[in-house]
């Protein structure tokens, strides 16, 4: 049976984390293809309505990334995200939706093989608990019963 | 009793307000909310444990609101969702006039908001015994199995708003629920679009929470929401080391510190 | 850490050194204050600086001259070097792999001979009382060295000022002293 | 509280005047302590230099006695136990893996939860305090306060005063009347762990200090580590040898100014064990 | 209905080697609302280009997507390729197919999934995107200089000399920085206060320059080319004006025994006191904090000596406003001082100095008047220590960087000291010597080589004092680590340059980024050396890392000329991606409840309060406003917002929605 290819969306701030992902390529660092980049001028801009939305159409797992502390373009967006994100976090765990598939990182322009590392272990480790069925499943998203391999 | 009732006639007659909020017998063993407009009304006034109706969600509404100048009965945790409105520049001294009532029934006279808020920081919002208890039976599960919990509990919500409608903090124009470009959140009540708009507010009112169980009091099905607002007041004690309502201004979510906490950003 | 792409590889003993002890050889940019500082490097027959240099070349032959070197047992583990360092390298903690590693590989300083069984008389009384019984161990170390007459007249006084036991005190727990000696130090190397 | 007591072997044997001593300060001062149930040797420089898992694995031993004890806080007089047993407790605690072999070696498991205090932690915390009060006969010398190497080095793991002009000492002299003089070689080796293999190094390590402590007007030279004692008091004809002159300054245990200046008997201070006749 | 236009570019073969573009432009053509899907090899190419303008013309397409490399890299080009077709340029947006896809994956079909993915991902984006016009600013043609030394001094004759105005701030009394304390220059000798004192003149004659010395920045609003600052200008006590700087004042003042900060300590100065003969301006001020008059509240003799009654004991600090259109740093560097290093004895005795003490005892205005003195007993050294490095390279203790200027400015001391004790011998301790410039390993060659200075390899260890000399041991690597044990009468440190006290502070205070030792970051580290990632913020000289004189004065007129060049425009362009909040009918509303929590989460105060009135005027409702002009576009206060008001141009609401529901729904 093909190995499950879990699917994951990435929210990244324009002047760390997408730049960070652009030097990977220049860097010609390969890493696994089943992440997609969706661009934010700021993690500040990252709502977390967004995050939610991303499971409910069918993600298994999710990356959020923006600059290291004190580096923001913007002096403190990152920081508001930070508090929003804690805050995020807790409500998740809370109501049980499964925080290991959201993954918080900061890396920034230089950090191009960062980057790639953690979109490796990201989908490595969600492959690993496997596609969200239990969001799915409430979502009314199809669920494959036996994808799991 | 007669103390809140000669205060509100007071008010009434010397035109200081046009309005009180306070409350009245209901049908049944009930209470609720009386808006006393003159004097001979003031005789409904009453005051007793079976008042815990958050009045302070009326100041923000339109219809009271026009009437002009506002007085009202305020617990405390009515009066934490009065600071917390200043704080958002929903009211002001020039028009609401707190009469605070204290858990011994005893009548405060203050003079401004200020006093209002001085005497709110005496007391710490605290999660009560019942409901910690709970809150730690649900932090023992594992996620999977607060998932069954929440999906179970959400599900027969139908989306009355009643929740929204007692919360002293749900005063805005247009909820998000309501928002439809994009359409944030489904309308319809099945269990994603139920969790998503609890989620939601669970968020909305991190850090603005004032902890008076208005929603959950309110809601027909009895589902306890203020659960998932208890949580996020006992997280924000552990992570940022709590909040008040302030009238600074500062906002738990809208601040931050450079040295904010955090173990899981890789 | 474990996102850190480059790991750190040397080949060699300054390899060796780093896995057993995290000290990377090649962080030492040679600026000397270790050797300046060392209160025995004018005894060593290369100063730690030297040491450090000559793992970082990975030749063979200066690698043998290392374990084979009087330096590291001359070493006193005072930690001044290492708390000195420019670059915070934990010498004294290599300088333990190296004397371990000589004593391995038979390749220990024939100067250092008096050293080493002074270390080991010492431990077999601390492996035979729990402690350090200091007239046994005079005993035992002067035996192994043959330096009998050595240090002799210090005893008489010390007996005097009550400074010597005649009669060891004993560890209660003998056999749990004897069990660690025996899962850390392999019987032909002691 | 009961402050725990890790001897060491020195204490009990060549230095058991540091041993009288401290107990003897401790008991004047009215602090609660008590002798760890059967300790055993920390290993000192020979097990680190021979073999790193039972240079390990000894002190933890005591470590672990320790914590079943019930003791939450040790003194550990010696200079030289007190940094093995402080860097067996960062390298426990810092790396799990060595922590569960250390503890399978031993037959016994440690937590961490003893903290290791030096003597002057110890005195700090509950002597210096109530020291001024209680001195009736100042210690009115100049003294070279002598730190060594292992009371502050390694600095990272120790994090006991500064690594470079410490002044804790100097402080807790001052205290008892003294007048702490400003040297050169407060951190320097006296190289006591070579002091019977290679006495020739000894002699003009140890020559250095003595002698630079001498050249500036010392009459005391106070330290809290028995193998600097021993050295400095017991090698002094080999460092006298060194310097081409007599030099008769004594050698004190910080525990033994500290019991003179409140007027403990010197007997009960063990000042007549010392090589260098102790005149002040 | 949308018209898309869709470019899949090859990119020469760094796309097509691992993407199936063909393929891409053949699948994302069939979408809904696709007027135009194909590939090409080079998109960014004039035929490229021309391609897409065609296209635009032809077809009349509402939106553009060109999937080819990062929009980092081309975004610009083809939105200018798009306004020149006709089409508003952000309706054109970029797909990023070859740093995010194949140059990260191998060649394969989920490489060309992911490119197929990616490109409808913009595709829905653009059908969601609307035309936004440019904002224009307008500039202020005034710079603001902060810092007076050779940096801040040479930054404002530049801009002057351009014809635009100049206000220079300095902290100190006087203007004229650390290069008006040194001796001589590297590495031609020639006298620092000559060359430095007729810039000094200048700067104060110049008409396009205002200086306030004694000053420093209160605080700072706006953006580029409408900054509004604040500046504390502190009390100088003096009425300047009035004071003719005759300096009889410094002469009569009772309180004489206070450490020399120009002096470095090593001479001592009033409490009424003109830092040095050459000041400028050349007028005393007040030290209040040591002034007998403000600390014990009696004295005043200064304002009974004073022939001009210039003495003005009630002044107040003065805080002045003034609007600015661009700011150029120049704060400059610190020595490390204190005890940093113990084991080299320095703040324990006298005659272990720092390189910049020796700079003063080797001045010719200095407190020995250019002779080389023990600060201890005024006797000359015989023999003298230099230890380089002392503080810098050393990351344990917090410094891993080198210094740069201390291996030449340390040739040059042993130099002076050879040149001026004659028989003296002198040594220096050293790792490596760092004389990259031009004549400069001449310099040091020559000091070897002629003037007979001892380099010995090899860090020191250790100085202390030892029968009235200092012992300095060290050991010398070339000769295997030999140990070396100098006894020396002087011992100079080359200490580490350090960011200035407060720089963290002031970046905070300017929104400039720093690095971790407070150094003032550049916004590109090779092709934006002076600017900051702060529009219209600058730098120059040491307050971006240690800098030599010459370096200085070339960032300086480096910043000077971007200054000049942003003045050349009255008005600025800005990208118009910010944030607004929206307006609905009846007539005039908004969503908006007014709660203002984006104005405490907003990073530049860009949020205002506006008053939504009727037709009689009354007020109807008071809701949230972004200035566009201070906006940068984070969007911070946009997922704060509850009742989603606030939104952000290029980033809205259904932008972003729209681009993840097309991520994950084929």
């Amino acid at each position: 049976m093909a190995e499950f290819e879990p699917k994951i969306v990435a929210f990244v701030c324009n002047w760390c984390t997408y730049a960070g992902a652009d030097l990977t390529g220049t860097s010609r660092i390969k890493y696994a293809s089943n992440v997609r980049i969706v661009r934010f001028p700021c993690t500040g801009r990252i709502d977390y309505m967004l995050l939610l939305k991303a499971f409910d159409e069918g993600a298994d797992g999710i990356i959020v990334s923006g600059c290291h502390p004190n580096d923001c373009h913007y002096t403190s967006g990152n920081f508001h995200a930070r508090r929003r994100w804690m805050a995020f976090r807790s409500l998740c765990d809370f109501i049980g939706i499964d925080t290991r598939r959201i993954k918080f990182s900061w890396v920034s322009a230089a950090e191009g093989a960062k980057w790639a590392d953690i979109v490796n272990t990201t989908v490595a480790s969600v492959r690993e608990l496997g596609p969200y069925d239990e969001y799915k499943k409430v979502a009314k998203k199809p669920v494959k019963e036996e994808s799991h391999g | 009793m007669d103390d809140l009732r000669k205060r509100a006639k007071e008010l009434i007659d010397t035109s200081a307000v046009k309005v009180v909020i306070g409350y009245e017998q209901g049908t049944g063993n009930k209470t609720r909310a009386l808006f006393v407009e003159n004097s001979e009304v003031a005789d409904k006034l009453i005051f007793d444990s079976r008042c815990v109706q958050n009045l302070a969600a009326y100041v923000t509404k339109q219809e009271v609101k026009s009437k002009g100048k506002m007085a009202i009965t305020a617990t405390l945790p009515v009066m934490r969702a009065i600071i917390q409105l200043a704080s958002e520049f929903q009211v002001n001294d020039d028009n609401l006039i707190v009469i605070g009532i204290t858990p011994e029934s005893k009548i405060i006279d203050f003079k401004n908001l200020e006093e209002v808020e001085t005497y709110v920081h005496q007391f710490q919002i605290e999660i009560d015994a019942r409901n910690r208890e709970i809150l730690d039976k649900l932090d023992k599960m594992t996620p999977s199995e607060r998932w069954k919990f929440w999906i179970d509990e959400l599900s027969p919500c139908f989306k009355c708003y009643a929740c929204r409608a007692a919360c002293p903090m749900c005063y805005c124009s247009r909820c998000t629920v309501d928002f439809n470009r994009p359409q944030w959140i489904p309308v319809s009540s099945n269990e994603l679009g139920n969790l998503e708009w609890h989620f939601m507010r669970a968020m909305h009112l991190t850090g603005r929470c004032v902890d008076c169980d208005a929603c959950a009091n309110a809601c027909p099905l009895a589902i306890p929401i203020n659960l998932l607002t208890k949580k996020m007041i006992e997280d924000a004690k552990s992570d940022f080391g709590g909040y008040q309502p302030s009238l600074k201004g500062e906002n738990l979510l809208s601040t931050f510190k450079p040295d904010d906490k955090e173990n899981f950003i890789q | 850490m474990s996102s850190d792409p480059h790991q750190y590889v040397i080949s060699g003993l300054g390899g060796e050194v780093f896995e057993n002890t995290e000290v990377k050889v090649s962080h030492c940019y040679q600026c000397g204050k270790c050797s300046a500082g060392c209160p025995l490097s004018e005894e060593m027959d290369y100063p730690p600086s030297m040491i450090m240099r000559m793992l970082q070349t990975g030749n063979p032959e200066l690698e043998e001259k290392v374990l084979r070197s009087f330096s590291i047992w001359v070493c006193l583990t005072c930690e001044m070097c290492y708390a000195r360092c420019p670059m915070s390298i934990d010498i004294p903690k290599m300088m333990d792999f190296l004397r371990e590693k000589a004593i391995e590989e038979k390749k220990a300083n024939p100067k250092a001979k008096q050293i080493i069984s002074f270390h080991k008389s010492f431990l077999d009384s601390v492996k035979y009382t729990g402690k350090m019984y200091e007239i046994g161990f005079y005993a035992d170390y002067k035996t192994r060295t043959l330096k009998i007459l050595d240090d002799m007249l210090l005893v008489p006084p010390m007996i005097k000022r009550g400074k010597l036991s005649i009669i060891p005190e004993l560890i209660k727990d003998r056999s749990g002293i004897a069990s660690i000696f025996r899962k850390t130090i392999k019987k032909n190397k002691t | 509280m009961t402050l725990g007591f890790y001897p060491g072997c020195s204490l009990k044997g060549s230095s058991r005047e540091y041993a009288e001593s401290v107990l003897a300060v401790v008991k004047a001062f009215n602090i609660q302590i008590q002798e760890i149930d059967d300790w055993n040797c920390c290993g000192a420089t020979a097990a680190h230099s021979l073999n790193k898992e039972l240079s390990l694995a000894l002190p933890a031993r005591v470590l672990s006695l320790a914590e079943k004890q019930g003791l939450k806080e040790i003194v550990v007089p010696c200079a030289a136990c007190y940094a093995r047993l402080s860097m067996t407790q960062h390298e426990l605690l810092k790396n799990p893996e060595l922590k569960t072999r250390i503890a399978e070696i031993n037959n016994l498991e440690y937590n961490g939860t003893v903290s290791i205090l030096n003597v002057i932690q110890m005195l700090d915390r509950y002597v210096t305090p109530n020291l001024e009060s209680r001195v009736v006969k100042p210690f009115g010398h100049k003294v070279a306060c002598y730190y060594g190497c292992y009371l502050v080095r390694p600095h990272e793991i120790l994090n006991f005063d500064r690594v470079e002009e410490p002044l804790s000492m100097d402080t807790l002299m001052a205290k008892t009347g003294a007048t702490p003089i400003d040297w050169a070689f407060k951190t320097e080796c006296c190289g006591a762990s070579l002091s019977i293999s290679r006495t020739s190094s000894v002699g003009r390590l140890s020559g250095k200090i003595v002698g630079d402590a001498s050249d500036r007007g010392a009459e005391a030279i106070i330290v809290a580590c028995p193998m600097c004692q021993s050295n400095l008091d017991m090698r002094r004809k080999e460092i006298n040898s060194y310097l081409g002159k007599r030099i008769d300054i004594p050698v004190l245990y910080i525990t033994q100014a500290i019991g003179l200046a409140i007027g403990l008997d010197r007997k009960a201070l063990g000042l007549q064990r010392h090589f260098v006749k102790v005149k002040v | 209905m949308a018209k898309i236009g869709v470019f899949i570019c090859h990119c020469g073969e760094n796309i097509s080697a691992t993407v199936d573009c063909a393929k891409v432009a053949e699948v994302v053509g069939k979408y809904d609302g696709v007027a135009i899907s194909l590939d090409y090899k080079y998109m960014c190419s004039d035929p490229g280009q021309n391609l897409i303008k065609k296209a635009i013309v032809e077809k009349g397409l509402t939106g553009v997507v060109v999937a080819s490399c990062s929009p980092r890299m081309h975004e610009p080009t083809f939105r200018k390729a798009c306004a020149e077709a006709g089409l508003n340029p952000y309706m054109c947006e970029m797909a990023n197919l070859r740093e995010h896809c194949s140059w990260v994956h191998e060649k394969g079909e989920a490489t060309t999934q992911k490119a197929i993915d990616l490109v409808r991902t913009i595709v829905e984006k653009v059908k969601h995107n609307q035309s936004l016009d440019a904002i224009k600013v307008p500039v202020t043609k005034t710079a603001l200089v902060i810092g007076g030394g050779i940096a801040g001094i040479q930054a404002s004759l530049d801009i002057a000399n351009s014809g635009h105005k100049v206000i220079l701030i300095e902290k100190d009394p006087s203007i004229g920085g650390h290069m008006s304390q040194l001796s001589e220059t590297f590495p031609t000798l020639d006298c620092s206060q000559c060359i430095l004192t007729p810039r000094m003149v200048e700067v104060a004659q110049h008409p396009n320059i205002t200086l306030y010395t004694y000053a420093e920045l209160e605080s700072i609003d706006g953006f580029i080319g409408n900054f509004k600052v604040k500046i504390r200008k502190k009390a100088k006590s003096i009425d300047e004006k009035i004071c003719t700087g005759c300096g009889l004042c410094t002469t009569k003042c009772p309180n004489k025994k206070n450490p020399s900060e120009f002096n470095e300590g090593l001479g001592n100065r009033t409490a009424i006191y003109v830092p040095f003969p050459q000041a400028v301006p050349n007028k005393p001020v007040i030290d209040k904090a040591l002034c007998t008059y403000y600390t014990k509240g009696k004295c005043k003799i200064c304002e009974k000596f004073c022939p001009a009654h210039a003495i003005r004991f009630d002044q107040e600090d003065e805080i002045i406003e003034v609007p600015v259109g661009a700011i150029v740093l120049a704060t400059g560097f610190a020595v490390k001082k204190t005890d940093f290093f113990p084991e080299y004895g320095y703040g324990r005795h006298p005659d272990i100095i720092t390189g910049l003490q020796f700079e003063r005892l080797a001045s010719a205005s200095g407190p020995t008047l250019g002779e080389i003195r023990r600060p201890s007993d005024g006797k000359i050294p015989e023999t003298i220590v230099f230890v380089a490095c002392a503080g810098s390279r050393d990351e344990a203790k917090g410094i891993p960087y080198c210094s740069k200027i201390c291996c030449m400015y340390t040739a040059k001391h042993a130099m002076l000291y050879q040149h001026k004790v004659h028989g003296g011998k002198s040594y220096v301790f050293y790792m490596d010597i760092r004389a990259g410039g031009k004549m400069y390993d001449e310099f040091v060659r020559r000091a070897i080589e002629e003037d007979g200075v001892n380099y010995i390899r090899g860090r020191v260890s250790r100085v202390y004092e030892k029968n009235g000399k200092l012992i300095v041991k060290g050991a010398d690597t070339l000769l295997g680590a030999m140990p070396v044990e100098i006894e020396a009468d002087m011992v100079v440190l080359a200490t580490a340059g350090v960011a200035n006290e407060g720089a963290e502070e002031l970046a905070q205070k300017l929104h400039v980024s720093y690095d971790p030792y407070h150094f003032f970051a550049e916004a590109h580290p090779k092709l934006k050396p002076v600017e900051t990632n702060t529009a219209g913020i600058f730098l120059a000289g040491a307050c971006q890392a240690p800098r030599d004189i010459p370096e200085s004065v070339a960032m300086a007129s480096g910043a000077a000329a971007k200054v000049a060049g942003l003045f050349s425009q009255d008005e600025l362009t800005r990208e118009p991606l910010i944030a607004v909040v929206n307006r609905q009918a009846p007539p005039v509303f908004s969503s908006c409840v007014g709660c203002f929590l984006c104005m405490s989460a907003c990073p530049y105060h860009a949020i205002e309060k506006e008053e939504i009135k009727n037709r009689q005027g009354e007020v109807l409702k008071t809701v949230a406003k972004v200035n566009p002009g201070l906006c940068q576009g984070c969007g911070t206060c946009v997922a704060f917002c509850r009742t989603k008001s606030i939104d952000i141009q290029g980033y809205t609401h259904e932008e972003v929605y729209s681009e993840v529901m097309a991520l994950l729904n084929d």
